[in-house]
């Protein structure tokens, strides 16, 4: 059971990751890869190591869109896919 | 465009290389049984001889405390240096204007008003126990920090003053700094925390000077990752 | 399920990322998905790096009150050089995309084409 | 007997949760979508919880307190965001009038 839950968090991971590097948006591009990094903490908590989870969440994935956001914006392309 | 396609095959090849030596990482990993000699000393000695239960903060804050510094040293830096990077430009053409954001609307203020003391005590919390349970200045310091950002969304128009945090940050490194050389007069070396007394093992009032630095260490990340924040608004 | 320890999946996953990546860093133009693909490295080198410090069965290197005198712990210092790792990757993010909103504001594009072709 | 009635609720709120994913996944535009997102995964939180502190009653203030916060940042993260889209949605209809190219 908990191996059927470890493979299921590996694939979110490579999912997003995948999502973060195929997709054609900028905007979706960083939050898929902030969704990756969120199912990497989750991964963390199970590898023993709540203090990297911790900090993968709130600095990996949180502030880490929110700059992303901001510097979107800054360079006026936050949304309709672009190249 | 052969110049292109040059570049995709040299890519996909430097790709492939990559994807080779890591298969051979994964496939020659085995899972260790039992911790290294490091390890094992780390997890003996520091319940011992700095009665810090969390391991983690303990080989952060005094075995390793030195790289803790420069890597503040390092975030203190790059907010620092974003304030001329991300100013506008004088001789650059005019960029697009940018169109404003809405102001947020009164359902988020009130939520706002409601979820800032509980963000603010949880990043209390988990930069005081550090030393008790899984957490710390760094963790603490973003979960501040990320409580900031839902202000810098709510306020649309409202600047955070990145002059004064960068002042509380200054008199954080100051006395950071000054524990760290307390340390070296009176205890074993830079950053020692046995220069207060140890206490039991688990209660909050232990592990020397673990739990100041901290607090210190938390308020200096907080400030240091919303300047960051603010940076990137202007 | 297919009889892999822990570590070794997610170390796979973490390479996976880290390859990941490269490869966005590699085929992109736009800078701005060049810089994702260095946060999906970040991400990815933190998980070969804990995973890469797993014990067999191991819990989280904390000795509070519930914890078996025979238990066997995770090693402390790997975490701790996962945490600084997350810490300054955002911080080289952050100086990244700086950069990136500097570069846009001289040239008005983001594509790396407009800075290198056209110099030889 | 207990231990039943905690696991139906628990099973039951991780119903809500999945069904909360398939809309996510099945809705045709972001106002549906949220709408679908939101009122589920709060119901499924609740009933999960519920299920917990059955299950562990010395830990009820701390899934009260987990409670609450779901209660108050759930709907308030999903009204900003259908906000959001609703401007948006707003916009691009006023745009499509003289520039007629989404592509």
């Amino acid at each position: 059971m908990l191996d059927l839950f470890i493979l299921v968090i590996c694939g979110a991971i490579l999912l997003g990751g995948i999502l973060a590097v195929t997709v054609s948006g900028t905007l979706v591009a960083s939050v898929s890869a902030g969704a990756a990094g969120l199912f990497a903490s989750l991964g963390f908590l199970l590898l023993g190591a709540p203090d990297v989870a911790m900090a993968e969440a709130a600095i990996g994935s949180g502030l880490g869109i929110f700059i992303f956001l901001y510097a979107l914006k800054k360079t006026g392309q936050s949304g309709r896919a672009d190249e | 465009m052969t110049g292109r396609s040059i570049h995709v095959a040299v890519s996909l090849l430097a790709l492939a290389g990559l994807a080779l030596a890591c298969a051979r990482i994964v496939a020659g990993h085995v899972e260790p049984v039992a911790l290294g000699e490091l390890a094992a000393g780390y997890m003996r000695l520091s319940p011992e001889e700095l009665t810090v239960p969390n391991v983690v903060t303990g080989i952060l804050l005094a075995y390793r405390s030195f790289d803790t510094l420069g890597e503040v040293a390092v975030l203190f830096m790059v907010a620092a240096s974003l304030g001329p990077l991300l100013q506008p430009m004088d001789g650059a053409p005019a960029p697009r204007p940018v169109r404003p954001m809405p102001p947020a609307s009164e359902i988020v203020e009130s939520g706002h008003h409601l979820l800032m003391p509980f963000i603010a005590t949880f990043g209390a919390y988990v930069i005081l126990n550090g030393h008790l349970s899984a957490g710390g200045g760094f963790q603490g310091g973003a979960i501040v920090a990320s409580g900031v950002g839902l202000f810098m969304i709510v306020r649309v128009g409202t600047p955070v003053d990145t002059r004064a945090l960068s002042v509380g940050e200054s008199m954080a490194g100051v006395l950071f700094v000054a524990i760290g050389a307390l340390g070296l007069v009176l205890g074993g070396g830079f950053l020692d925390p046995r220069i207060l007394p140890g206490g039991e093992l688990g209660r909050f009032v232990s592990g020397g000077t673990i739990p100041i630095v901290s607090a210190l260490l938390g308020i200096k990340v907080a400030a240091e990752l919303s300047v960051v924040l603010q940076r990137f608004r202007s | 399920m297919i009889g892999l320890p822990v570590s070794t999946l997610l170390i796979a996953t973490g390479c996976g990322l880290i390859v990941l990546g490269f490869a966005a860093v590699l085929l992109h133009r736009n800078i701005l998905r060049m810089i994702v693909g260095f946060s999906l490295v970040d991400t990815g080198v933190a998980i070969v790096l804990v995973a890469s410090g797993y014990v067999k069965d191991g819990t989280a290197p904390i000795l509070d009150a519930d914890v078996t005198p025979d238990a066997v712990f995770v090693d402390p210092v790997n975490s701790a050089l996962a945490v600084t790792a997350i810490v300054i990757g955002f911080s080289v993010t952050a100086m990244a995309l700086a950069y990136a909103v500097r570069l846009y504001r001289l040239h008005g594009t983001l594509d790396v084409g407009a800075f290198t072709e056209g110099r030889g | 007997m207990i231990q039943i009635l905690a696991s139906l609720l628990i099973l039951l709120g991780s119903f809500f949760v999945f069904s909360a994913g398939l809309g996510l996944l099945r809705m045709p535009d972001p106002l549906t979508r949220i709408q679908a997102g939101t009122k589920a995964t709060t119901l499924g939180a609740l009933l999960v919880l519920t299920g917990l502190s059955i299950l562990h009653p010395e830990r009820l203030l701390l899934y009260l307190l987990i409670v609450a916060f779901v209660f108050i940042s759930n709907p308030i993260s999903s009204h900003a965001l259908a906000r959001a889209a609703a401007r948006r949605a707003a916009r691009d209809d006023a745009a499509s009038g003289d520039a007629s190219d989404p592509a």
